[in-house]
């Protein structure tokens, strides 16, 4: 079970051919929203987990769902709207100024409204930019990435999104990214395995093999050459991180 | 019995808002069955009377129009209505008037075919009277639905209950906005996709509840004058 | 031309021809009895005057109207019961809202037409439930509600009992002193004796005969009509 | 045009896959389809031609059914096949059985409220005739099938029509597992939230024009013994 | 107990009683022709001897058995057309396949049926197609095809000519002379003359007589039936 800002990237699609092609394992991506991927998995329905909200992870962890938690990448957040900037997001410094700007101006704002990770970091960022969103203009949609940017393209709104579902999207229309490239925004990934003891159905092994697979030079070198529209999408943070950071992901690629 | 304390917290305490959805969802699909029926109704008899080169073509097109993915008719009608689409400038996308455009086009093809089959044996048993008489249209239109209103009522209901039940047309030209254009399905989709599984399922009983009140309501109505549909010897 | 003129009429279905073809005219007052054997194409020649279905080949008309354009003034009895599930009145109502008399005149039509034929306290009451013999006398009070100029009626009175029949009778005989046109099929003998001014003689398809009442049932021309009249 | 670019392209070279896809949603919906035709069908007719306490609550219940959200059912069968559910050790949560069961549960009350209309003015005429040779309730059912097998085509049409559209159901208990239980709405859906709407409206394009085969598949198919069911005079 | 036997059956719709009660019997052997006016209950009262309406109260026997249990050995020819849309020969074959009847016995069954009523050459028709009169011999191929016992047949005649009348009553003196019991209602008091054993004689819901047939005619115990024969 994975979450769906990954499978719409087309990562899996790019991955896990490479994967099988070493280790003869096919790999079966169930990707829903964060919350029921979660569910899914609670269920003993899926022998890993791939999510990006780490509070989530290490509660299921801590809950004995799972046994461990493997860093495997990371990308960031966007804040995307219209060209023409009504809030002028592109001008502020930092992103409490990005978002009172847009609190300020008016103009719409889309949120997910969905309890996924890319959510509860919109929330984040509102609180700690200590303002509240709340009016006609801040619209809680209840929906994925993709309908959030499509109803963004619709309507000129802005919204906050995930670089890698962002960058593969086909409705652009008016829309582009006003505002990027800060700390707050980093968006981790990590592969969490489920418990055996609980789940004795559970395919450990292969599980333990598609870790130790991502988390291997290879596959993270694989994951760092992942391009769309020549642009790398995932920055691979695996252990070794200090020096694949170096190798595949300079921080100027994301942090401008 | 959880899901009964799922249903009451959700009624009550943390999120107060069925009541809006719920309405909203009737509001919505009831509007949009109306409307396709006040269509469908009168291009369905005379569709079920006439005889006319390509009138196969045009039942089994019409047939195979009860396949249009619900998705695929929200994408139509988004392109439609979108600021970019030939109807932008009304600012009417991500209304629930959005919805019941695009329900109304879903449902428009079951309820024409269903009504052609409802009405086409009793037409054939009033046939030679209509003839006889030489009767007009709108006479025999109303005869035949009234005549047949029990199969009517039921195509009326596998209309209604494609609209009460879809998610993706709505989610796409309403976009699920809470307060705004949020019923039943897109909420419960939105639930199952935070994992509250069993809020999304009893949220379902709920709708299910809902839509059985209004089949009640029909098969009550329906059965004005049922001695007369019913009386045989 | 004023009255009813079939010129060369014949029907086809199925790959035979099963009636026709068939000239004949007759006065808009003159009544006319069809009889012949089953199968002999009676029903089909009946439905073809009253526009029901369309000749193969010629052409019909009454008064010069083509029967399409003059059903109004004519009323139509089936051999089959063709009820509409409703009560008895408001079968009797489906004729004059499809004629288009509305307003008192209905009112009063739907309720002569019931006396007439002893329905009135079976007005309410689904038509569905109705003896045989019943919906024949629902069906004549169907036909003669709109006060039509002609009445045509594919063997009205088959499931009456013998004094229903002499009332219904009675009911004609009245109506064509008044002036209405009756063409039936019938195939009692002593009714087209008492009722017919004209006959005609239907034999496989061909339309044998069609002489005076009083003339056929002495001495018909046509062998058929010999066989059949056992003469 | 771009439409057409798309689909090729699809076709074609990037996406390679449609083809497998195609024949999965046909698959799991023809079969779903037939499966509760063939439960539908017999109950239907009982339903029709029996008066028993209770059997208007019966109809009324099977109508409000056809109401059933395909998440709702989703959600059912997941909860079923999950392996923390009741049938979880047969290990078919993710597969198109999974995704076939779903969508039978889905078309069954569709087919059952239309059935019991498609053959109750049939059965109105044949019915003393059945009663005077205390006929066996199995030619019953084949003769009133069989009768009325216009009306019963289009029940099964709408029930077809509901499994081949819908995305709620097969996405929950199948996974949209690319290669393994990607259909077309969930292709459709999956294109739509990449923003890829023109692909995604081509797709829906593609299985109109599939619905529309198989509906003239089963138009051609009932007219079979065309000239007795039109025989009319 | 041998034969038919009614026991103060009686039936009522719609608040009211509409036949009975009737208590009478009835020899295995003996033909039985049902008269009376339009509306009498004759149609209610056959329909309670097969079985097809249940009394209201009191209750009906064949030979011991329930009507509804020995349906099979009966076979019933209903006042109204009732034809499955199919054709000619798939309406004979339902009855047999209803019954039970398979294999050869079963296809001569039914191309015997057909020719003793002259509907061979239609076999292959649909039936919907066929003329009143054919449409009424369809009725009595299909009701002889099964052999049944007994026959009871709701004015079988009303739609045939003369001489299709006759040929009719031909057939059903033959089932008769080979030990078919015939009953069956008809307006035609020549043809219950010529058939009949008994009468039975209906007024206003009530069976007023139950008479040889040749007593009937000549004497009629009671006044109603005195009126309707008017004698
Ligand atoms: N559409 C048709 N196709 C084939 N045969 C037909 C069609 N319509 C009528 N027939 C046949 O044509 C013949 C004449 O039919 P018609 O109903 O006119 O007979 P009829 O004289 O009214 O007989 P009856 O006294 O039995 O009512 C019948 O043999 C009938 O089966
Ligand atoms: N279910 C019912 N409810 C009310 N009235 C009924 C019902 N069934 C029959 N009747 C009435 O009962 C009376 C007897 O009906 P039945 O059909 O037995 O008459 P019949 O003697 O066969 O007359 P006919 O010669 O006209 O066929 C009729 O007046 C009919 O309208
Ligand atoms: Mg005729
Ligand atoms: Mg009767």
């Amino acid at each position: 079970a994975s979450t769906t800002s990954t499978q719409n990237s087309g990562l899996y699609d790019y991955l896990l051919p490479l994967f099988e092609e070493d280790t003869g394992i096919q790999v079966r991506v169930v990707a829903v929203g964060t919350g029921q991927a979660i569910r899914i998995a609670k269920n003993g329905d899926a022998d890993a987990l791939l999510v990006h909200h780490r509070p989530s992870e290490d509660a299921f962890i801590a809950e004995g769902f799972g046994t461990e938690r493997f860093d495997i990448m990371y990308n960031d957040f966007v804040i995307v709207g219209p060209k023409s900037d009504p809030a002028g997001v592109s001008q502020t410094q930092d992103i409490q100024g990005a978002m009172a700007a847009i609190l300020n101006s008016g103009a719409s704002f889309i949120s997910r409204g969905d309890d996924s990770g890319t959510h509860k970091r919109e929330q984040a960022l509102w609180q700690r930019a200590q303002l509240l969103p709340k009016g006609v203009w801040y619209r809680e949609i209840g929906a994925g990435m993709g309908a959030a940017l499509n109803m963004a393209a619709a309507t000129g709104a802005y919204t906050l999104s995930d670089r890698g579902t962002w960058l593969s999207f086909g409705n652009k229309q008016d829309l582009s990214i006003l505002f990027q490239g800060q700390a707050e925004l980093l968006n981790p990934y990590g592969l969490v395995l489920l418990n055996p003891k609980r789940f004795p159905h559970v395919q450990t092994q292969a599980a333990r093999t598609l870790a130790a697979w991502l988390t291997s030079a290879r596959g993270q070198a694989a994951i760092g050459s992942f391009r769309v529209e020549n642009a790398q999408l995932f920055c691979p943070n695996a252990k070794n991180e200090q020096e694949l950071d170096k190798k595949y992901c300079p921080a100027q690629s994301l942090l401008k | 019995m959880s899901i009964f304390t799922e249903i009451l917290s959700f009624f009550s305490g943390s999120a107060p808002d069925l009541w809006p959805i719920v309405a909203l969802s009737l509001h919505v699909s009831l509007s949009a069955t109306l409307l396709a029926a006040l269509l469908a109704l009168p291009c369905g008899v005379l569709l079920a009377i006439s005889r006319f080169w390509g009138r196969g073509a045009v039942l089994t097109i019409a047939s195979a129009f009860m396949a249009l993915p619900p998705v695929v008719v929200g994408l139509l009608v988004y392109l439609m209505l979108s600021r970019a689409g030939p109807l932008g400038n009304f600012g009417i996308l991500f209304t629930p008037t959005a919805m019941i455009i695009a329900q109304t086009v879903l449902v428009f093809p079951i309820i024409l075919s269903l009504t052609v089959d409802a009405v086409t044996p009793l037409h054939r048993s009033y046939k030679p009277l209509f003839s006889a008489y030489d009767a007009p249209k709108g006479l025999i239109i109303k005869s035949l639905v009234w005549d047949a209103r029990f199969a009517i009522t039921t195509a009326i209901l596998a209309g209604f209950g494609r609209a009460i039940a879809e998610v993706g047309a709505v989610i796409i030209v309403g976009g699920n906005i809470n307060g705004l254009t949020r019923v039943m399905t897109t909420t419960i989709a939105l639930e199952t996709s935070k994992g509250n599984l069993e809020l999304a399922l009893a949220l379902g009983a709920v709708l299910i509840l809902i839509a059985l009140g209004v089949n009640a309501i029909l098969h009550l109505i329906r059965r004005i004058g049922l001695r007369f549909e019913e009386a045989e010897r | 031309m004023s009255g009813l003129s079939l010129d060369a009429v014949s029907f086809q279905a199925s790959g035979k021809t099963l009636l026709g073809p068939v000239s004949m005219s007759l006065d808009p007052n003159a009544s006319l009895a069809i009889m012949g054997p089953n199968g002999a194409g009676k029903s089909l020649l009946l439905e073809l005057m009253h526009g029901l279905i369309a000749p193969s080949s010629g052409s019909l008309s009454w008064s010069g109207k083509t029967p399409s354009h003059s059903k109004h003034s004519r009323a139509y009895i089936f051999q089959r019961r063709i009820l509409m599930r409703r009560s008895v009145r408001d079968n009797v109502a489906f004729a004059l809202d499809a004629v288009g008399i509305v307003g008192t005149d209905r009112t009063y039509q739907i309720e002569q037409a019931l006396e007439k034929t002893r329905l009135t306290d079976r007005a309410d009451q689904p038509a569905a439930l109705l003896s045989g013999g019943e919906a024949q006398r629902l069906a004549l009070a169907r036909a003669i509600a709109t006060n039509p100029k002609s009445l045509l009626m594919d063997e009205p009175t088959s499931s009456l009992d013998p004094e229903a029949t002499e009332d219904f009778e009675r009911i004609l005989a009245d109506l064509k002193s008044n002036g209405t046109q009756l063409i039936w099929i019938t195939h009692n003998r002593a009714q087209a004796i008492r009722l017919a001014d004209q006959v005609a003689f239907i034999n496989k398809g061909s339309v044998t005969e069609l002489t005076p009442a009083t003339t056929f049932f002495k001495s018909p021309a046509s062998k058929p009509a010999k066989d059949f009249l056992n003469l």
